[in-house]
């Protein structure tokens, strides 16, 4: 944090670590890594991933935006703050990783992936109902990314619904305007900052 | 425009600047000669009457041109412009005093670290310089003629702590011919360093080493060994402190006591070694620590003891063959006059329960770098057999786990230094004793110190794999045939960055060190301070690393910091060259910074009486007036500037040195103000 | 009567129906009441950061706008569902320490006429109430049907102790409440290894190979333990790890049946409830046999493998270290 | 001569904290505006009050004062009572119409070099912003006033 708003200081241009430092809420500390690979130790998709978050914040660090952008990394993220809580510089990895999707959507990588497109989807249900809507997500899912499976699908969806833990319509908040206004707001500002 | 009340009588100041080139690193950035020339012209209304400008003013040369002017000028003043007053002050005050000058009457200005080296533009710098000049020159007006404190040095000296640092201090002043006193609070001395089997880098046996230095401390003459005992307060300044020290009961009669080993031998009473054993071995009531303790008497466990259970047993008593039991044996305090003090409490070991991933506690072969060591030790709960939990079954695979607690902000957000080369010489032991597979996982491999590197190469001869990463964690959850049963040490391999999954039988946790958890207490018994992360702070990181900020307290070992045994046998023959110095000198000087009241102006308002953590401040109930014991203060100056009376005056500090600076340094600083000044009519 | 302000969150008011029903019909033995908070929307999961983080601290910004709004009295709000306490948490959270973000999420919801007072909302999950604010003496006076004989697997997944800024669970790697609440209703807890690590979140979603990958090391540990079933207290860990258990058993080639429930289904069947008002039945594997142990009669329970004997600990040899608070 | 003002501040230091640190910043060549102008002094505790204003009534346009981190006094604990005063001072300067932020109070271990830089850095851009004080003007004002209004109760 402090290190990005010394190069501010200094008209340098804005480096990329202090650029995702910058559009993560909070100090995220990302400046802070040691390389030390406790975030990639506790991760429980390590496996799956193009480079394990320590690898992806050396590569921010030697400012390969595109490689950055590119990685699979922050898509296989499942959110369970064990690289957060274990870090021992007390880096916000999670958040980061939630940076470097937004940043990625916003650059257009990963459009076609299933991994941005059920966010976006999930994203576009909220904005129109404001409450998920699981049905509707799972169906366009499968429709859009694995139709073979749609049976599958199906017969899970049918289990769901038997065991009436589904609805058929998406239910939908009293003060619709009020929330839309309220996103549209922050969705302004939040482009202002890019 | 300042007070002159407190300068010698009869004479006008006739004071000398001297501004000081110091080659190019004042007169680089600041225009000397100008500053020189200045302070001639604008300052001679205080009394200015010399002003030079010279290369190098430290100079024997630079320092003859001070003395000369003080002799033929007569200046009753002399202002240096130069370097730090904590480098050169000492030298021109010399100067002064050669001349015939009281020294006190000299003032050094900082133009070199409060400018030259922290300013760049040249206009500026020559202005905060003159500024600087004049802050000088309004306050040695107001300096008095002092003398140095003298305090006499009282021979004998206290150590505190029995680990390898605190031997090695009292052997030196001992074997100097001069009274030690050491106080240990555990039954026997000997340290961390009696625990272990293997030193680094040598692999010499640390027992072999160390007793023979144990057993001359428990013989030699000069030192009064007082174990089972803790410092309960300290008292005094530097020469003459005097210490308070609370003796445990042992229930043994030294006197009496052979330490033929019969009573622990006989004692029906087991119970498990949390302190020296960590936990993996098991004592009597009656023990002592270890075969080679010294003092070789043991101590009764009143925790454990039956008979302090339910009064029965005394099997001790009854068959100790010279009657040295002595279950009404009480509590001593004594009083010690010391003229120093060195403190080498030592270090705690990181709790490796506080990170729950490791698996200590929980899971059965997770060891720490401290068990292992007892492991290790012939003399040890396991015969210095390496095995797991069980007791019987060898290791077929060990991984060592690097910086547990260490260089992370979630515990000790520092490096504690030792482990990449104990973790390095366990690997060894591993390799020698099992034949295992050896992983070590470790962060930066730090082996910096003669013949450390060397080993790390040996060790990675005999065969020991190195992943680097910090391990994430440690568990029991299997997720394949080959895990079953196994330890599961999960990690990033960060050279591969690959996450990996290491089965192994046992893993050491290497530990690391922490000050004792009662080091603030312990610091301010002794009137010293810890930083951030609990260490005791040095006089000087680099140039005075075993003294205080407090006169005659001095340290030694990892109570400064994290360090390896060579390094603590270092500090602890420095502080005693420290210490021996003050004893053969049998003297020592004082700056005479100290604070006076006045009792006339004394209005026994009794704000300050309060204020003074070292009790110099005592009240007259009788006078109804506040005096403040030289002895005791120490010149912090805090009372002076609470007295709402202004009774009480610090030498050296006073308001009117401090006002008049303040006067000096704003003087000349703004024209602009000035003039609005002017522009208001009178 | 405590009242609690509650947030159900989309999850419970559907699929994970079957959590806040339990919940609902054990509030009398707990002397707690709730008052939903009226027109919450939906948290955004971990899916709306994913896209837009500001947006997402609006969007969970109006949630606690509204709950600010309707704290009268008690100003503790309550979720059931993990993610939603995370998100709800940990927008209170910044908010409170990154004033360029607080200035941002206060432009966004003035357009809506709200504002939310960082500080003025005490964020806590369900089981924490529970746990802290019940606490275990009353919860032991309440059960009638004690769970003895029942193997249990204590859940706790991710998102309710990580990042746990307030530190309620003492520590995010091994918390004991969901362990020591099931012990005092009289089950017989395993020592899971696996209790803090993850589901799979939305991995069933869209990447099922890795979603069934960690279910199985959930599902295997419970199983190597011999647990009778998995008690959990989120819907996302309840969803995949019974919906998608068979999916899973298909893709590893194994055959798994680990029944999983909630937390508040157990205090409800210890507290002498009918399972059917619990919820209990809605399950995809069938958690009769494993009720039936403590004699909860459900329609057509099938009979289950034997549990093997559990391999025993060797005890003897060198100590093992003492605990003392380190585990706290 | 540049446009901008160049406040001219009274840093009060530590003689075995701050006053090191300074030293040590020197040594290191860390670079800090030319505008302070340090006191030394052998406690934070010694720091009278009438010091502060002092420096303010002498032209001064800010005071730093300078002090051992809590815990780390070398007289043990006299920082804190330093640190009470200062709390007090704040509210008398505010009541004499000065803005509280023109007197700043900052710890700086002797190892602290770089941070009392920074810290000195910091304050100077803080008192540019507030403006120069001209104390002395304005006692000089309040004298007028009064004087004015004896004459006029004379009168």
């Amino acid at each position: 944090m402090s290190a990005m708003l010394n190069e501010e200081k200094n008209g340098a241009p804005i480096s990329y670590m202090a650029e995702v430092s910058r559009a993560t809420p909070g100090n995220c500390r990302l400046e802070m890594c040691i390389q030390c690979g406790t975030c990639g130790g506790s991760c429980p998709s390590a496996d799956d991933m193009d480079h394990t978050p320590r690898q992806l914040f050396a590569m921010i660090r030697a400012d390969m935006r595109d490689a950055v952008l590119a990685s699979n990394t922050p898509w296989h993220c499942v959110s369970c703050y064990y690289c957060t809580v274990r870090c021992p510089q007390e880096i916000h990895i999670t958040d980061i990783m939630y940076t470097l999707k937004n940043m990625a959507i916003a650059a257009g990588q990963y459009k076609k992936t299933i991994d941005a497109d059920f966010s976006e989807s999930f994203v576009g249900y909220v904005d129109e109902y404001g409450r998920s809507f699981e049905l509707g997500l799972a169906t366009r899912m499968y429709l859009r990314h694995s139709p073979l499976s749609i049976l599958k699908t199906a017969t899970m969806g049918f289990g769901m619904l038997t065991r009436d833990r589904l609805d058929f319509s998406p239910q939908r908040i009293k003060n619709l305007d009020q929330l839309q206004s309220i996103l549209k707001r922050a969705g302004e500002i939040e482009e202002a900052v890019r | 425009m300042s007070n002159k009340q407190n300068q010698p009588q009869d004479e006008k100041e006739r004071i000398g600047v001297y501004v000081c080139h110091c080659g190019s690193n004042i007169a680089g950035v600041v225009d000397v000669e100008d500053v020189a020339v200045w302070a001639k012209e604008e300052l001679g209304d205080q009394g200015v009457v010399v002003s030079r400008d010279y290369k190098f003013m430290c100079s024997s040369l630079g320092q003859e041109m001070i003395e000369n002017d003080i002799k033929e000028q007569g200046l009753n003043r002399v202002v240096v412009a130069a370097c730090s007053p904590h480098l050169h002050e000492a030298t021109f005050r010399k100067a002064c005093e050669r001349a015939g000058l009281n020294p006190y009457l000299s003032e050094l200005v900082s133009i070199r670290e409060q400018v030259s080296w922290v300013h760049t533009d040249k206009e500026k710098a020559t202005e905060k310089a003159k500024a600087m000049v004049a802050g000088g020159v309004e306050r040695v007006i107001e300096n008095e003629p002092l003398e140095p404190l003298r305090v006499p040095i009282h021979p004998a000296t206290l150590v505190v702590g029995g680990g390898i640092a605190g031997i090695q201090a009292a052997l030196e002043i001992a074997d100097a011919g001069y009274q030690v006193y050491m106080v240990e609070r555990e039954p026997s001395i000997g340290g961390h360093m009696a625990q272990f089997d293997k030193t680094f880098p040598t692999l010499d046996c640390a027992a072999c080493i160390l007793t023979p230095k144990m057993v001359s401390v428990g013989e030699h003459p000069n030192i009064e060994l007082l174990t089972w005992s803790e410092v309960e307060r300290v008292e005094g300044y530097v020469g003459n402190f005097s210490v308070t020290v609370r003796k445990r009961p042992r229930y043994v009669d030294t006197d009496l006591c052979t330490g033929c080993g019969i009573c622990w031998e006989k004692c029906p009473k087991k119970v498990i070694d949390e302190d020296f054993e960590q936990g993996l071995g098991y004592r009597t009531a009656v023990y002592t620590p270890f075969p080679q303790a010294v003092p070789k008497y043991p101590v009764i466990d009143t925790e454990s003891c039956i008979f302090f259970a339910n009064g029965k047993c005394k099997a001790c008593e009854k068959l100790c063959p010279t009657g040295a039991i002595n279950f009404d044996q009480e509590e001593e305090i004594l009083l010690l006059e010391v003229g120093n003090i060195i403190i080498a409490t030592g270090f705690d070991t990181f709790d490796a329960r506080r990170i729950p991933e490791y698996g200590y506690g929980r899971l059965a072969n997770v060891f720490t770098s401290v068990e292992f060591e007892r492991m290790c030790n012939a003399a040890g709960p396991t015969n210095g057999e390496v095995v797991l939990r069980d007791g019987v079954t060898k290791p077929e695979a060990v991984g060592i786990v690097h910086c547990v607690g260490s260089r992370d902000r979630n515990y000790n957000n520092y490096c504690s230094v030792i482990c990449c080369m104990s973790s390095l010489k366990f690997a060894h032991l591993v390799k020698e004793r099992t034949g295992a597979e050896v992983y070590n996982f470790y962060i930066d491999m730090r082996t910096a110190y003669k013949d450390y590197d060397e080993f790390y190469q040996r060790v990675m001869e005999e065969g020991v794999l190195f992943v680097r990463g910090r391990v994430a964690e440690i568990t029991d959850a299997t997720r394949n045939p080959g895990e079953e049963g196994k330890l599961v040490v999960q990690v990033e391999d960060t050279l591969a960055g690959r996450q990996r999954r290491i089965p192994v039988d046992m893993a050491i946790l290497s530990v690391g060190l922490q000050p004792p958890s009662d080091t603030k207490e312990v610091a301010q018994r002794f009137g010293i301070s810890c930083s951030a992360s609990g260490w005791i702070t040095e006089k000087h990181p680099k140039l005075d690393p075993v003294a205080t900020m407090t006169e005659g307290i001095f340290i030694a070992g990892a109570i400064q910091g994290p360090k390896d045994i060579p390094t603590s046998v270092a500090q602890g023959a420095a502080a005693a060259a420290r210490v021996l110095g003050r004893i053969n000198k049998g003297e020592m000087y004082l700056e005479p910074i100290r604070a006076t009241v006045d009792p006339e102006k004394c209005s026994g308002c009794r704000i300050c009486n309060n204020l003074c953590p070292f009790g110099a401040i005592i009240f007259h109930e009788d006078l109804m007036v506040t005096e403040i014991n030289h002895a005791l203060c120490q010149g912090c100056g805090t009372c002076v500037a609470a007295c709402p009376a202004g009774a009480i005056s610090g030498t050296g500090f006073s308001n009117e040195q401090v006002l008049s600076q303040i006067e000096g340094l704003l003087a000349y600083s703004f024209p602009k103000d000035f003039e609005l000044v002017e522009m208001v009519p009178a | 009567m405590t009242k609690y302000l509650f947030y159900p969150g989309c999850s419970m008011q559907k699929n994970a129906r079957s959590y806040l029903d339990s919940m609902m019909a054990i509030r009398p033995e707990l002397d707690i009441t709730f008052e939903e908070v009226d027109d919450w929307n939906c948290c955004g999961a971990t899916e709306y950061w994913s896209v837009h983080q500001v947006k997402a601290h609006a969007l969970i910004g109006r949630n606690l706008a509204l709950a600010e709004q309707q704290a009268n009295g008690s100003n503790t709000l309550v979720a059931g569902c993990s993610a939603c306490y995370l998100n709800l948490a940990k927008t209170a959270n910044y908010l409170e320490e990154d004033l360029q973000l607080r200035a941002k999420i206060d432009d966004a919801l003035a357009v809506g006429g709200l504002h939310f007072t960082p500080g003025s909302l005490d964020i806590r999950h369900l089981l924490d109430i529970v746990f802290n604010d019940v606490g275990l003496e009353k919860i032991r006076s309440k059960v009638v049907r004690p769970l003895t004989g029942l193997r249990v697997a204590p859940y706790y997944g991710c998102m309710i102790v990580r990042p746990d800024r307030e530190n309620r669970y003492g520590n995010p790697e091994y918390p004991t409440a969901l362990d020591k609440l099931l012990e005092a209703l009289g089950a017989t807890v395993i020592d899971f290894p696996q209790k803090t690590h993850c589901c799979g979140g939305h991995m069933t979603q869209i990447s099922p190979e890795v979603a069934y990958e960690l279910l199985h090391r959930l599902i295997s540990g419970a199983d190597r333990y011999n647990a009778d079933l998995i008690v959990t207290l989120c819907p996302m860990c309840q969803l995949n790890l019974d919906a998608y258990q068979g999916d899973m058993n298909t893709f590893m080639d194994t055959d798994y049946h680990m029944p999983c429930l909630y937390f508040t289904q157990m205090m409800g069947l210890a507290f002498g409830h009918d399972p059917k008002e619990l919820g209990i039945g809605k399950e995809f594997v069938d958690a009769g046999p494993a009720l039936a142990k403590i004699g909860v009669e459900l329609p057509e329970a099938e009979e289950r493998p034997k549990p093997k004997p559990r391999r025993k600990q060797k005890q003897e040899g060198l100590p093992m270290p003492r605990m003392g608070d380190g585990n706290e | 001569m540049s446009e901008q003002f160049e406040p001219v501040i009274i840093g009060f230091t530590c003689n075995w904290c701050s006053y090191r640190a300074a030293d040590m910043a020197g040594t290191a060549r860390i670079k800090y505006p030319p505008n302070i102008r340090l006191v030394r002094l052998m406690c934070s505790g010694r720091l009278d009050p009438t010091f502060v204003l002092k420096a303010l009534s002498e032209g001064a346009d800010g005071v730093l004062i300078t002090g051992c981190h809590p815990g780390e006094c070398h007289y043990l604990e006299q920082n804190y009572k330093a640190l009470r005063r200062y709390r007090l001072l704040l509210k008398t300067i505010a009541q004499m119409g000065i803005e509280p932020e023109r007197v700043k109070l900052v710890w700086a271990s002797a190892a602290e070099g770089v941070q009392l830089a920074r810290a000195i850095t910091t304050f100077v851009e803080e008192i540019r912003a507030l403006g120069p004080l001209r104390w002395p003007l304005r006692l000089a004002e309040m004298d007028i006033k009064e004087t004015a209004a004896v004459e006029e109760v004379v009168a």
